[in-house]
């Protein structure tokens, strides 16, 4: 009987290894696959979850249209379960045993990073929803969002004129990874350029990804704010679960916008979904969609999303947009778009149709790709989180901006 | 810790295996032994009895390294301090024991356990690893298995055996290295008469001139039977020391122990 | 040899059979493996793609990875919840490897040194470009920090549960500081970005093919070796330790030095199957360091069964083609599949898919309680 | 720049003394106009205006204007292209004419204040509160506000308000907001003043101040005021010292509270049954999942009482947890006491398996909690020394566990026999304690400790299915630091880790304060294996 389970397991693990072999690349047959690479368990699950389900959304507004290429197309959803190397291992996954046409996926950049080198060996496309650090372009990513300079610039523009508050003083908060500390080093060289600001009126921090306790950093902020000298703010950096705990204790230390604003560049409306936002009015973010973004576009995005998720009991609220969602919305029309143009499914051929592609994006700019790299030309918003646990709309660009992969500022 | 010039001087006769002086061991306040002394002779068995609680295997723990006592000397062969030696040394120095409950390897062969009784390198476990296991070796296991009358079941898993067996075979492990002090710890406890009676003649076959036998034992008449010299202990003090009948009749002895 | 060591088995039970079988499975992938990978086979419906050659050759490196845990867990008792400090030592420093050897004659460095403010290697980069060095240096370093633990560890006779805490202590500390973007390997990101490997680009199926034979080679040679270990003296010696330390130490043994050097040996393999396995995934991360992957280590080996080398060989394949596979079908279902599969084997099955005998093994347990009640009454 | 404003709002005002304004009623529908509709500076000029007017204005338009002002400064001001309304109780108030709707209009709308203005009306709004109000506590606490930033709001008009006000608390609150123009004067009377109200209040606002004061003044100072400022200096400058020790060890206290909470109930079940449980973290989440679900309970049922949740759920977060808890034991648990080790993988599947279960059942998203009024913001203690009311309840929590659990170990059958259990099962299961029954009970026990640390939590952190992995570790290294199984132990671990926590995390980072905490525990287990209060008796 030993014997009999053991050779049982044997043979389950080489039929696992050579199942694969049979699968035949997606196009062959009159559907096309793309995958999506977000977890749903972890500690992004619950920001990072609900992209599966704005590219399955997506899928069926294009499917219901007739689909790509006289092609419907089939969503494959994996669960990298929060873990880098497995982002990479279900990527590859996807590329070549799922031969999928594209790939929409990751959040962090730390899981970017482990997909990249899947995509660039495999020539594939992975559509990348998230606002990020920049300092990067790859010929295998679409860059949905904005780099630093064309989404925190304008926001610290704005806080730093009459306008914003005349902000001269900065603490900057991160979660400690890459993308807060290329963010801040960014922002330190165009304050030292561009305003003349001596070293001295800023301090930075960082804390653990996940880190749940910011009694002390909260108390040193007021210390900050104390000291004396000009207008302070909070530049905030920190993702994940640890925004909701930093507001938390902003409001149980009672630190109002007015002392000293919070700029917090990863904060969405989901974020704000447990809190009392009462105490915390007029704190900033800056994205390059807002729910309150104005206009038809929006709206008929707002009441897709409500309709899909009520129809297919999906677990996030139906009243809860944020840009990552409509990054990721745009990603899977503008791939359909390019790939309609190229009148091919194959990478080389839909990567040279992405110069001129432009979609009517909800956020009500006309998203734009160009010839001079990947990165999508889109609007910004700066937001001003309001009672009801969403941001009212401070400022936004009158056209959609060039935007810059490279900072000048380092 | 006993001062070297304390561990010069003679404690004893030439005839004394270990010197124990005013050993006393404490648990959360509570005296396990208590400024206990006693003299343990080569070629004799040495019985110690006394109720539950008496401190009887506190003072193997001791010898053995096991417990460390709060104060005290324990001397072998008048001059070696004990306490002060590493757990390991001890067996070197031919200290030697058997636990209460038999300890023995189950998931190796009763062959194998009574091996890694025997080193051939004392002093380098490396060497014992990658030299032992030669001739020499094998010759001493089989002449262990032969004391111990196991001989019969030496290829059995040791987890096999029947209780007593165990017993034995836990003997042999300590017997390998030739101990000059074993101190045996209940070796009868839930044995059958025939099996107390295989003991009682191995005890004797183990008697050696070189050799002192420590053994704590509740079953008296079998402590009576083996050993040339009994103490009692009661409470971690001694009560009473001499020959079984001597100190049956002690009336210190029947009032705490006998006549309860 | 391989004759050598089918002699050198005795008996003729259910465990050897297992173990022959095993190895052969080994010795099949690494034939297998570059037969159907790079020869014309490739091309048949037989072949394998690059994806599947990967996919064999990290699973090899888990099961490498589960047989050196269960080394010090099968054998010496000490169940290790940080067995991933090793295995990362092993894979960020072939990481480091590749990187520099991606920089050589180029100047410049990393973007993630770049935000350090640093433009040159510093100094412990230095002959990263030659791979025996970062092998040299992993050695060293897994041999370092595992005395260190175990010298800490064994010292003070940590023993149980409290050294699986401790060891996943120890894991959760390396991981918080190699979080940390200042300690200069990338932090949360990793190091990622690598070209090549002896000289073969790292996209070409034909490094994905040396890497998998090389890991299930490895793999297989250790199986060999640690079987001969283990049934040898130094086998009986662990089984002592697990069994009964107290035992031991009071017939002479210093079981500390024993411990000690499997607990370093074990390391040692822990930080081959990184160096293995990080080629393969091109990516050396803090994840590496997470408690959660030091946890899952112990499970393959707890689900294939532990004390028979072939039982960790076994977990690690089955529970990570599971792993692989559902995580991509039914991604939801795959935690539950995992708890479950742990509750099974842990309560029902007490020592995992490879035991002979688990009711043996309960009834064992029960005499051995009685043992350990009574031990605990004292004098 | 501020300054600069202050004297132009000198200037208007000492204008507005030449020309006497002749009709003392505000333009109500131009100031809505402009507050609806005006550019950033016009609605700012607006507010200096209106100030300027209140004061002389006739009662019914000083309170028009502060509820008016009020519902602006709060988004309540809804704004149509006539007119705007505030909310009054159910309906709407045309702010205008007065008539009420019960709806707003289509075209109604909030005008967005962004932070500049928002920081020029705090000051007005406070200032017309202490021209208006005739409660002393109201003017009280907008003059507490003004002390931070006087913006638009004439001095003179504070002094004058000074002069007058009839109450010493307000009065002194004032003088911390006179300050600024006192120092500034060159009067020594005033700097004395200013000194002394200064040092009345020893915050890090009014040390910065001081500071600020005797550099500047290098040498212009009469040498009573330089003695005065330097004596001021130093008194202030200890006190913040002192209240910023007392800070961090309030911080350590209810860090260690959280700790503390986390991990006992870890440590009763560690020293009964040598079982380490690895969902111990996932019954801290399912505790505050229960706090959760008796709060959206008493939406429905009992609304009145939704201000007491916390106290309600005390005991449906301990019975959840325990529950299954007891359900563990005896599943899983109970087969497995004798094999430690595979209890550890067998509880982290549990753990895992928790944890899915709340995910697909309920989500991942943060659950919302109600944040009753007692419980917003806290209290200044002296100087810096701020105590929040969440914190708070988090140290009366570990108290309460503390106690609660002291009381039911020693004074109790059942923690007799739990106790008696620790000691020696054996012996126990001989003189008739069903040791099974202990142990599950125990557990159980233990597990509802866990849901009370969530029902805790829950107001300080996120509640959401992983909530409790990042506390586990830390917990552990409570109980080992503790030593098994005891509770004084693990509240004395909690309240050191939590202390060297606090102390290192300002100084040196949120990463190394982990790192050298769990390093010094490491060398603290090298002395003391068995932790701080080791188990009793011999083993």
């Amino acid at each position: 009987m030993r014997r009999r389970s053991f050779l049982k397991a044997v043979g389950v693990s080489g039929a696992a290894m050579s199942a694969p072999g049979i699968i035949l690349p997606a196009w062959s047959q009159d559907t096309v696959k793309v995958g999506c690479l977000f977890s749903s368990s972890g500690a992004m699950a619950n920001i990072e979850g609900r992209l599966n389900y704005v590219v399955q959304m997506a899928a069926q507004e294009i499917n219901r249209n007739g689909g790509v290429l006289g092609r419907q197309i089939e969503v494959v959803t994996t669960d990298p379960g929060s873990d880098w190397p497995l982002y990479g291992q279900q990527g590859r996954q996807l590329i070549q045993e799922e031969r999928v046409a594209a790939t929409f996926g990751c959040w962090t950049s730390a899981s970017r990073k482990a997909v990249l080198p899947v995509v660039e060996e495999n020539d594939s496309l992975l559509y990348y929803p998230l606002h990020f650090e920049g300092e990067e372009n790859s010929a295998n990513v679409v860059y949905m969002n904005s780099p630093p300079a064309s989404s925190v610039l304008p926001a610290l523009e704005y806080l730093m004129s009459d306008n914003g508050g005349k902000a001269r003083r900065f603490y900057m908060l991160g979660s400690d990874y890459v993308w807060p500390r290329t963010i801040n080093d960014q922002l330190k060289g165009y304050w030292q350029q561009e305003y003349g600001i001596e070293p001295d009126a800023w301090r930075e921090q960082y804390v653990p990804v996940g880190h749940a306790d910011f009694q002390s950093l909260v108390n040193d902020i007021k210390r900050f704010a104390d000291e004396s000298g000009e207008q302070p703010i909070v530049v905030l950096t920190v993702v994940g679960n640890s925004i909701p705990n930093f507001f938390q204790e902003y409001i149980n230390q009672g630190i109002s916008a007015l002392d000293v604003p919070v700029l917090g560049l990863d904060v969405v409306e989901a974020d704000l979904e447990g809190l009392d936002t009462e105490p915390l009015v007029g704190h900033l973010n800056c994205w390059a969609y807002l729910q309150n973004a104005p206009g038809e576009r929006n709206q008929q995005f707002l009441d897709a999303w409500a309709s899909y998720v009520n129809e297919n009991d999906v677990p996030f609220r139906p009243d809860v947009s944020i840009d990552p969602m409509v990054s990721t919305y745009d990603g899977v029309h503008m791939w359909a778009m390019a790939a309609e143009k190229a009148g091919s499914f194959d990478v080389p051929e839909v990567r040279s149709a992405f110069p001129g592609i432009s979609f009517a994006c909800p956020s009500g700019y006309d998203i734009k790709l160009t010839a001079d790299n990947n990165y999508v030309h889109r609007g910004v918003f700066i937001g001003s989180v309001n009672r009801n646990q969403g941001f009212d709309i401070v400022w936004q660009s009158p056209e959609t901006t060039v935007p810059v992969p490279y900072s000048p500022y380092i | 810790m006993t001062s070297p010039q304390r561990q010069q001087t003679m404690h004893g006769s030439a005839q004394t295996a270990l010197y124990i002086e005013d050993l006393t061991v404490e648990f959360d306040g509570f005296r396990a032994v208590d400024e206990l002394t006693l003299l343990v002779d080569y070629g004799g068995i040495h019985g110690i009895i006394g109720p539950n609680g008496a401190g009887k295997t506190t003072v193997m723990d001791v010898i053995t390294g096991v417990t460390k006592p709060r104060a005290g000397t324990v001397l072998l062969d008048r001059t070696h301090d004990v306490i002060g030696m590493h757990l390991s040394d001890r067996a070197a120095h031919g200290i030697g024991r058997k636990f209460q409950k038999p300890s023995v390897f189950e998931h190796l062969t009763v062959r194998e356990n009574i091996a890694l009784g025997v080193r051939e390198y004392p002093d380098s476990l490396l060497r014992e690893v990658l030299r032992g296991g030669g001739p020499a070796k094998r010759a001493r296991v089989d002449e262990v298995l032969d004391t111990i009358a196991l001989a019969a079941v030496a290829d059995a898993e040791a987890g096999t055996l029947a209780h007593g067996q165990k017993q034995w075979l836990e003997i042999g492990m300590v017997l390998a290295r030739d101990p000059r002090v074993l101190m045996l710890d209940e070796p009868v406890a839930g044995m059958s008469n025939t099996e107390r009676e295989a003991t009682a003649e191995l005890l004797q076959r183990l008697r050696s001139p070189e050799r002192a036998i420590l053994l704590v034992e509740h079953d008296m008449q079998f402590v009576g039977q083996v050993s040339d010299r009994v103490s009692v202990m009661h409470e971690g003090k001694l009560l009473a020391d001499g020959t079984m009948d001597q100190v049956t009749s002690d009336p210190e002895v029947v009032r705490v122990y006998l006549g309860r | 040899m391989m004759t050598a060591f089918v002699h050198s088995i005795s008996g003729e039970g259910p465990r050897d059979r297992a173990y022959l079988a095993v190895v052969m499975l080994l010795v099949l992938v690494v034939f297998a493996v570059p037969l159907l990978g790079l020869s014309p086979l490739a091309s048949t419906p037989l072949g394998l793609d690059g994806y599947q050659v990967n996919l064999i050759g990290q699973v090899m490196a888990f099961a490498l990875l589960a047989l050196s845990l269960d080394l010090v867990w099968g054998y010496a008792g000490y169940l290790s919840l940080g067995h991933g400090l090793f295995f990362a030592i092993g894979g960020y420093l072939v990481g480091m490897h590749m990187i520099k050897l991606a920089y050589v004659g180029q100047s410049g460095v990393p973007t993630f040194l770049n935000y350090m403010g640093l433009s040159e290697f510093p100094f412990y980069w230095s002959g990263m470009e030659h791979f025996w060095v970062a092998l040299l240096g992993a050695l060293l370093l897994t041999a370092l920090v595992s005395f260190v633990i175990g010298f800490l560890a064994f010292r003070s006779r940590v023993v149980g549960v409290y050294f699986a805490i401790l060891s996943q202590a120890f894991v959760y500390v390396a991981m918080l500081i190699m979080s940390r973007n200042d300690t200069g390997f990338g932090g949360n990101n990793g190091i990622t970005g690598f070209q090549s490997l002896f000289g073969v680009p790292l996209s070409a199926i034909e490094s994905k093919v040396w890497l998998a034979t090389a890991s299930a080679l490895v793999t297989l040679l250790t199986l060999i070796l640690l079987r001969r270990l283990t049934r040898g003296p130094v086998g009986k010696l662990l089984v002592g330790v697990r069994d009964d330390e107290d035992r031991l130490r009071v017939l002479g043994y210093e079981t500390l030095w024993l411990k000690i050097a499997v607990w370093c040996g074990s390391g040692l393999l822990a930080a081959i199957a990184g160096m293995l396995y990080v080629p393969q995934v091109q990516v050396a991360s803090p994840q590496l360091l997470s408690p959660m992957l030091s946890i899952e280590i112990a499970v393959w080996v707890a689900i294939g069964g532990r004390g028979y080398l072939y039982g960790a060989i076994i977990g690690a394949i089955l529970v990570n083609i599971l792993k692989f596979w559902l995580t991509r079908f039914m991604p939801e279902l795959w935690p539950f599949i995992l708890s479950g599969a742990v509750l099974l084997v842990v309560v029902v099955l007490r020592n995992g898919l490879m035991d002979p005998g688990p009711t043996f093994r309960f009834l064992f347990e029960s005499v051995r309680r009685q043992k350990v009640a009574g031990k605990g009454e004292g004098a | 720049m501020r300054a600069g404003k202050i004297v132009l709002c000198l200037l208007l005002l000492v204008l507005a003394t030449f020309v006497p304004v002749q009709a003392a009623d505000i333009d109500r529908q131009g100031l809505v106009g402009i507050w609806c509709a005006g550019d950033d500076a016009e609605r700012r000029d607006s507010f200096a205006a209106m100030l300027s007017q209140v004061e002389s204005a006739d009662e019914p338009t000083r309170q028009w204007v502060q509820s008016v002002l009020s519902a602006y400064r709060e988004g309540d001001l809804f704004c149509t292209a006539e007119t705007a309304f505030r909310p009054a109780g159910e309906a709407y108030e045309n702010v205008l004419t007065g008539e009420r709707v019960d709806a707003l209009p289509a075209d109604a709308n909030a005008p967005f204040l962004n932070i500049p203005l928002r920081r020029a009306l705090e000051p007005v709004s406070r200032a017309v509160t202490l021209v208006v109000s005739p409660e002393a506590a109201e003017r009280l606490g907008a003059a507490d506000g003004l002390s931070r930033s006087l913006g638009v709001v004439p001095p003179a008009l504070i002094e004058e308000l000074y002069a007058t006000e009839p109450d010493a608390r307000v009065r002194s609150a004032l003088e911390q907001v006179l300050v600024g123009v006192w120092l500034a004067s060159g009067d020594p009377a005033d700097q004395q003043r200013a000194i002394a109200a200064l040092a009345a209040d020893p915050t890090r606002q009014n040390l910065t101040t001081l500071e600020r004061f005797v550099d500047g003044a290098e040498g212009s100072l009469s040498p009573s005021v330089e003695a005065a400022a330097d004596e001021a200096l130093s008194k202030v400058k200890l006190t913040v010292q002192a209240s910023d020790i007392l800070t961090v060890l309030y911080h350590g206290l209810s860090y260690g509270s959280v700790l503390f909470l986390a991990a006992l109930g870890l440590a009763v079940i560690f020293g009964l049954m040598g079982v380490i449980n690895l969902a111990q973290a996932e019954f801290v989440m399912i505790g505050a999942y229960v706090t959760w679900f008796v709060q959206e309970a008493l939406k429905v049922v009992a609304p009145d009482l939704l201000d007491a949740y916390i106290f309600i759920a005390i005991p449906f977060a301990f019975l959840g947890p325990a529950l299954v808890g007891v359900l563990m034991e005896w599943g899983v648990v109970r087969h497995l006491y004798h094999r430690p080790l595979l209890t550890l993988l067998a509880t982290w599947a549990v753990s895992l398996l928790l944890i899915n279960i709340v995910r697909v059942s309920i989500g991942t998203q943060n659950l919302s909690f109600y944040t009753p009024e007692y419980l917003k913001s806290g209290f200044t203690v002296f100087s810096e020394f701020a105590i929040t009311w969440t914190r708070l309840l988090s140290i009366f929590f570990a108290a309460l566990a503390l106690v609660g659990t002291l009381f039911v170990l020693y004074r109790t059958r059942f923690g007799l026999r739990v106790r008696a259990t620790t000691q020696n099962r054996r012996m126990s299961g001989c003189v008739g304690v069903s040791t099974r029954r202990t142990d599950s009970m125990a557990f159980a026990f233990g597990s509802g400790l866990a849901g009370i640390a969530g029902l805790a939590l829950s107001n300080i952190y996120n509640v959401n299915p992983t909530m409790g992995t990042s506390l586990i570790i830390d917990s552990f290294i409570v109980v080992v630091v503790g030593g098994v199984g005891s509770v004084l132990g693990t509240a004395v671990a909690a309240l050191g880790i939590g202390e060297l926590n606090a102390f290192i995390e300002p100084q040196y980072g949120a990463v190394a304060s982990k790192v050298i905490v769990l390093l010094a525990v490491i060398l603290f287990i090298q002395q003391k294996p068995n932790g701080l209060f080791p188990p009793k008796g011999r083993r």
